[in-house]
């Protein structure tokens, strides 16, 4: 089942010695090497995976390819290998994180290329790449966590990438900690299954060995899928732990179109497809899923609707697209999710990377009310942008159109119809908020500001290239999936099948499945993007001073939108103040100063006490010394003296 | 060893011992121990023990104790009264006769020691000791050659004196008692070594 | 013959009598004499325990503890002359830099 | 068990006075033989009432020597300086000749003498470690000078007596080293064993001396003796250009005689050793227990009854004695004295390390051969 391929190595070295070379010689050797060596790293690694994944389109169905580097972790019966395991699923995810990856890399050379850190950067961005690639290609969970953390980390470092600036630190440690709390509940989860599986005598993690035990896991199932569910909401951004993705913008560009949209902001997805054995053991757990993907989806959606920012919108609009994977696994259909995961990395990280050329235009600018009007100045963004948003909203035949399309069948299927509902709505809001995006930056009249309206230019060639192959991706990407009875059919689907099949989940599922045809469906669906569109047309094109006036008229609800439903305020007020209370007065006063350290400095004043009392017998006189020692033999003696006498 | 024998040299050991310890100069003490050693190498000589009583002899009464005769000399120690902490001697006192009287107890009542054993006498030819010596406790043979070799250089860096200094004719003058710090102490004392010369004061000084 | 258990009780009163010098005078150089006269007390005992066992081993050991207490001598002696150098006394009592 | 003490004592007796009477003997050869070689005459006045001369004989001197000097000697007043310590000053005169004396108890001066169906061992104590004893006792002999020179209350006598003891510190190394190497060779400390195992011969005529075999040895033992008794050229102990008469400064009369018995008796134990350990001891050439066996083609032998071998080898024990006596008084008025620093320097850095390679080298011949003697 599994072939032994050693190439899958190389996918990880050449980031790897990307990371030591840009490290250890980054800043010695130039920005011209750098900026060749670090994506050239990432090409050469999507090269291997390419190389690894015709090997693997070569071979029969469900087939794996595997490494096993070296034994890891040998404790007592358990048994840890660094392995690696290239199946359907973690080649996909390897095909995009490298593949776009090195486009954004290749991009960055042209945004960052200048910057005075670029060695430190380009180092983050090839860490990140390697522990991506680890978290996707580990076969046991323990090396997948390695990986996630990995990823947690570059994430950290990229968000705080300008660490001078100290709200920028901010959102990167709040990016971090939010991070802690959701991989807390991973490792719980890690550890609840270790209990499970070695109380039965099973002393490993490796995916497709507890794939195997299935009716040991099946008592943790709904436990261990909501805590590592509780991960993937802190990695993935999902309800309740979504709050550091919008923060996280501050980051250069590029790091939001790798991390915070194409790929680790999807490990969560990847995790819940490559768990789906579990999580097909517990109708509970994949209902939880299901629930808050779709409800992050809306959710993010309607905050996404009045941003400024052109980059918080596209974060919310990454929380939404997120939440429709989540529901696309929560409801079983593991494939559709994979597959929207693939096209969302297409068309967002080309949304991040066209608003980071419009960004670099503007000389930072990211308020879209100081923007529009820039089609013209910026032809190839504008267009390639315009593919992506056509992607996004649902409108065939892009790619997202038929991935999303998928997700929300299977939902209608599963017999999810309120879940259902609120994709589609959301779908029609995101087709509104994405068109508002294109229309305030690209129509209509001019608002840049004067001192920067000279110089806006079209971005060098190094990032419209990226941006060009992208929008080819977003507009063919989804041909692998179409429906099925189209031509060649789900070919993804059917290609991921045997890693992650389809669940079917409820009885009801057949009852709902008559109601509504998928054509009718996905003509439900298109309606309400198309709706979507045209809204937005007419807001933001057709009468550019409706949005205020509603604005005005409807205060309260456009402001809780506006401050994103006053969830940072609420978690402030809720958990951080709390907590500051409970650190600062409980724990530090409390605990810290007046019992450790009373007990710290306690047991120092009591030696000293002692001390100062004890050190009368020191005398310094070496005879009172001897009698004392005299004492201490006469002792021993004695209590033989004593032994001898009793016999 | 008969009996006589071995009251007369135990009569002798324990006046001895306690000459080395009741005697007020310090010469006079290291006489009574060298007689007490040279008893006590007799008595290893009567116990089978020749080879050994024979380096007792040579190593303790022939080397070990001239050490002391010559430190004592260079020190120039006089004769010292038994002032001193009272309760300090009082104590020892009763500690020391406690001791002596549970080692006997002991010694007299623990069956293994006192009842005369089988008593296999294979004597201490110097053969057999060389050839435990050089066998059974080789090692431990090779450590004690090295536990000299550290003792030798050990003893003569702690014994040397130290280099005589610049600027040490202004200390030279200063009374001992006033000198405030030992390093002070220690210049005025090694040039008054120097001018001092080594005379005995005997007991009746 | 002798019973070994005289020889041992001589040794139990020599090393007393040289417990008793250590701990009463003040003179350094006869405590360190005190301590070879313990020394010598434990080495009657083991010769007379070796001869008692029919083993050779005490005599060794005697002639450990021999080689030993002429290094202990040679080094004691040594501190003693290092510390009449810096203290022109060589009275126990008077020594107690260690003092709290 | 009372024959065999009455035996043991007499021997021992017989030792100590002849060792006594060998001393006073040495006194007057010393006086003579001084003269001798300064070129005067030496003692020769005191007569016991002109008997002597009436009879026409030369005066040699040895009333003066042997019976007026000690007669003088043990009537003078016998003075302790003030603020001396009088129990150790009585004390170490004799502190110093008894370990000598007592180290002739394991010298054998003979072979068996066979006495009324009784082998008796011309030994006064057959020691089997006797080497050890002999090192132990001169060890000891260390006690008498030093605390001679303490005791005297005077600085040229403790001075003479801190010269005494590290003087002798420092040779016994030498000697004891010289010691081992003889040991080593034959393979045994007993002094009686090293005689007869010296007796034979080596291709036929050659006998079997240690002298052949450790030449560097004799030398050690030779110099290093002579050090230990203190004598010229090892004398500053005693330099009376420097300390007036060192240890002995302040006694007078019948205590310094016997200091200087101790001397001399210290001149006659190295004469012993040497004889005992390099020249065959109370070998006699050729003399085997039945009698003469005479080298040569036709191989003689002149057989001879046990009491005539006996005294024979005494008498050759005795002669080599005191030729090495006389030997050592000869060096006395040859060398001229050592200064101190020399001394040690010798002692430490000359025959100390020639002692141990000498040993070494011993000891690997005795390992290659495989054999002892």
């Amino acid at each position: 089942m599994t072939h032994d391929f050693p190439a899958l190595g190389l996918i990880l070295l050449f980031p790897l010695l990307g990371v030591i070379f840009n490290i250890f010689f980054g800043q010695r050797c130039g920005r011209r090497v750098v900026n060749f060596i670090a994506p050239a790293a990432i090409f050469l690694a999507f090269a291997a995976a390419l190389a690894a994944f015709a090997t693997l389109l070569g071979m029969p169905r469900g087939a794996a390819l595997g490494f096993d580097l070296w034994p890891w972790i040998e404790a007592g019966r358990f048994h840890f290998d660094i392995a690696f395991r290239f199946d359907a699923l973690s080649g996909v995810m390897v095909l995009v994180v490298t593949g776009v990856g090195a486009l954004i890399h290749l991009y960055s050379d042209g945004y960052m290329g200048e910057d005075e850190d670029y060695a430190r950067f380009f180092a983050y961005m090839n860490l990140f790449a390697f522990a991506m690639l680890i978290l996707v290609l580990a076969n046991n969970l323990l090396l997948m966590f390695v990986g996630w953390e990995g990823v947690g980390l570059c994430s950290y470092l990229l968000i705080a990438f300008w660490y001078d600036n100290a709200e920028f630190a901010y959102n990167g440690r709040k990016a971090f900690i939010v991070n802690r709390v959701g991989d807390a509940g991973f490792v719980l989860g890690i550890l609840t299954l270790i209990s499970a599986l070695a109380s039965s005598g099973i002393w490993t993690l490796t995916f497709t060995e507890m794939a195997k035990h299935r009716e040991t896991l099946a008592p943790v199932a709904t436990l261990a899928g909501s805590l590592l569910f509780l991960g993937a909401t802190g990695k993935s951004a999902q309800i309740p732990l979504y709050v550091w993705l919008p923060d996280a913008m501050v980051g250069p560009t590029p790091v939001s179109a790798l991390i915070h949209a194409a790929t680790m902001v999807t490990a969560g997805v990847y995790m819940v497809a490559r768990l789906n054995f579990l999580y097909a053991l517990s109708s509970q757990a994949m209902t939880i899923v299901a629930t808050v993907g779709a409800v992050t989806a809306i959710f993010s959606a309607t905050i996404a609707i009045v941003q400024p920012d052109i980059k918080r919108v596209l974060a919310y609009s990454t929380i939404s697209q997120i939440g429709y994977m989540m529901l696309g696994v929560g409801v079983g259909a593991f494939a559709s999710g994979i597959f929207h995961l693939m096209t969302h990395a297409f068309f967002k990280s080309l949304l991040f990377l066209g608003a980071g050329s419009v960004i670099h235009a503007l000389d930072g600018e990211q308020d879209m009310n100081h923007m529009g009007g820039l089609k013209r100045t910026m032809p190839v963004t504008w267009v390639t942008m315009l593919v992506a948003g056509l992607a996004i909203s649902g409108i065939p035949p892009f790619a997202g159109f038929f991935s999303k399309d998928a997700i929300l069948a299977s939902t209608y299927a599963s017999g999810h119809i309120w879940l259902w509902a609120v994709g589609v709505v959301t779908a029609g809001l995101t087709a509104f908020y994405m068109f508002r995006l294109l229309f305030l930056t690209f129509h209509g009249a001019s608002r840049i500001d004067a001192s920067k309206r000279g110089h806006v230019h079209e971005s060098p060639a190094v990032m419209t290239v990226p941006l060009v192959i992208l929008a080819l991706c977003c507009l063919i990407g989804g041909w692998i999936g179409l429906p099925d009875g189209i031509l060649w059919g789900d070919a993804f689907g059917r290609f991921l099948m045997p890693i992650c099949p389809t669940l079917k989940l409820t009885p009801a599922a057949t009852l709902a499945r008559g109601s509504l045809s998928p054509a009718v469906l996905s003509a439900i669906a298109f309606g309400l993007a198309v709706s979507g569109i045209a809204l937005a047309w007419s807001f933001y094109v057709m009468t550019p001073g409706l949005p205020a006036r509603l604005a005005r008229n409807l205060s309260p609800l456009y402001r809780m939108l506006l401050r994103k439903y006053y969830i940072d305020e609420i978690y402030n007020t809720l958990v951080s103040r709390p907590l500051f209370w409970l650190s600062q007065v409980v724990l530090f006063r409390g605990v810290d100063s007046a019992i450790i350290d009373g007990a710290v400095d306690g047991t120092g004043l009591g030696v000293e006490a002692s001390g100062e009392g004890l050190r009368r017998i020191a005398t310094g006189n070496v005879q009172h010394y001897a009698l004392a020692y005299l004492a201490g033999v006469l002792a021993i003696a004695g209590y033989y003296v004593y032994l001898v006498h009793r016999h | 060893m008969s009996l006589g024998l071995f009251f007369f040299l135990a009569v002798l050991a324990a006046l001895s011992a306690l000459g080395v310890i009741a005697q007020r100069n310090p010469v006079h003490c290291l006489l009574a121990l060298a007689v007490n050693l040279l008893d006590i190498g007799v008595m290893f000589v009567g116990l089978g023990a020749v080879t050994v009583g024979f380096l007792q002899i040579i190593i303790y009464v022939g080397a070990i104790m001239v050490l002391f005769l010559f430190v004592i000399w260079l020190l120039n120690l006089q004769a010292e009264g038994f002032s001193g902490y009272l309760g300090l001697k009082l104590f020892g006192a009763i500690g020391a006769a406690a001791l002596a009287a549970e080692f006997a107890t002991l010694f007299l009542h623990t069956s293994r020691i006192s009842t005369p054993g089988a008593s296999a006498l294979t004597q201490g030819t110097i053969t057999t000791l060389g050839r435990h010596l050089f066998s059974d406790y080789l090692v431990a043979f090779e450590i004690t050659s090295l536990l000299l070799l550290a003792a030798v250089v050990g003893a003569i860096g702690l014994a040397r004196r130290p280099p005589l200094s610049a600027g040490l004719s202004a200390a030279a003058g200063s009374d001992l008692a006033t000198a405030e710090s030992p390093r002070q102490m220690s210049r005025s004392m090694s040039v008054s070594a120097e001018q001092q010369t080594t005379t005995p004061r005997a007991g009746s000084a | 013959m002798t019973p070994i258990s005289y020889f041992l009780v001589l040794s139990a009163l020599l090393f007393a009598i040289g417990v008793l010098g250590v701990l009463i005078r003040r003179n350094v150089i006869v405590m360190l004499m005190s301590i070879e006269l313990m020394l010598n007390a434990v080495n009657l005992a083991f010769i007379a325990l070796g001869r008692q066992v029919g083993s050779i081993d005490g005599q060794v050991i005697v002639f450990f503890v021999i080689t030993v207490a002429a290094a202990e001598a040679a080094v004691g002696l040594g501190i003693v002359i290092a510390v009449f150098r810096n203290r022109a006394t060589v009275n126990a009592d008077e020594l107690n830099l260690l003092r709290w | 068990m009372l024959i065999e003490l009455v035996i043991g004592a007499i021997k021992a007796i017989v030792i100590v006075l002849l060792v006594l009477g060998l001393s006073g003997v040495l006194l007057w050869f010393e006086r003579k033989g001084a003269a001798l070689i300064q070129d005067r005459i030496g003692a020769n006045r005191a007569a016991v009432f002109g008997w002597g001369r009436r009879l026409g004989l030369p005066n040699l001197g040895l009333v003066n020597t042997l019976l007026a000097d000690p007669l003088k000697l043990f009537t003078k007043e016998d003075f302790v300086p003030d603020g001396a310590d009088h129990f150790l000053h009585g004390l170490a005169p004799f502190l110093a000749l008894f370990p000598i004396l007592i180290a002739f108890a394991v010298v054998p001066v003979g072979d068996t003498l066979r006495v009324a169906q009784r082998n008796v061992n011309l030994q006064a104590a057959h020691v089997d470690v006797a080497a050890l004893y002999l090192l132990a006792v001169i060890g000891i002999g260390v006690y008498g000078l030093a605390l001679g020179g303490w005791a005297s209350n005077n600085r040229w006598s403790l001075l003479g007596g801190i010269r005494a003891s590290a003087q002798m510190i420092s040779y016994e190394l030498a000697l004891g080293l010289a010691f081992l190497a003889v040991v080593v060779t034959y393979g045994t400390l007993d002094l009686q064993e090293i005689c007869r195992l010296q007796g034979g011969v080596w291709f036929g005529w050659l006998p079997r001396w240690g002298i052949l075999v450790q030449p560097v040895s004799f030398l050690l033992l030779l110099t290093a003796g002579m050090a230990e008794s203190k004598r010229v050229p090892f004398d500053v102990p005693e330099a009376e250009s420097e300390l007036v008469a060192g240890y002995f400064t302040e006694y007078s009369g019948g205590k310094q005689a016997v200091f200087m018995i101790t001397d001399f008796a210290e001149v006659v134990l190295v004469a012993v050793l040497v004889t005992l350990f390099f020249f065959g001891g109370w070998q006699v050439p050729w003399l085997y227990a039945d009698g003469f066996h005479f080298p040569g083609p036709h191989g003689v032998f002149l057989p001879l009854p046990n009491y005539v071998v006996a005294i024979l080898q005494i008498v050759a024990f005795w002669l080599k004695t005191v030729f090495f006596c006389c030997f050592q008084i000869l060096v006395r008025w040859t060398l001229p004295r050592f200064r101190y620093d020399q001394l040690m320097q010798f002692g430490w850095k000359g025959l100390l390390p020639v002692g141990v390679l000498n040993l070494i080298l011993t000891a690997f011949v005795v390992v290659i051969a495989g054999a002892h003697y």
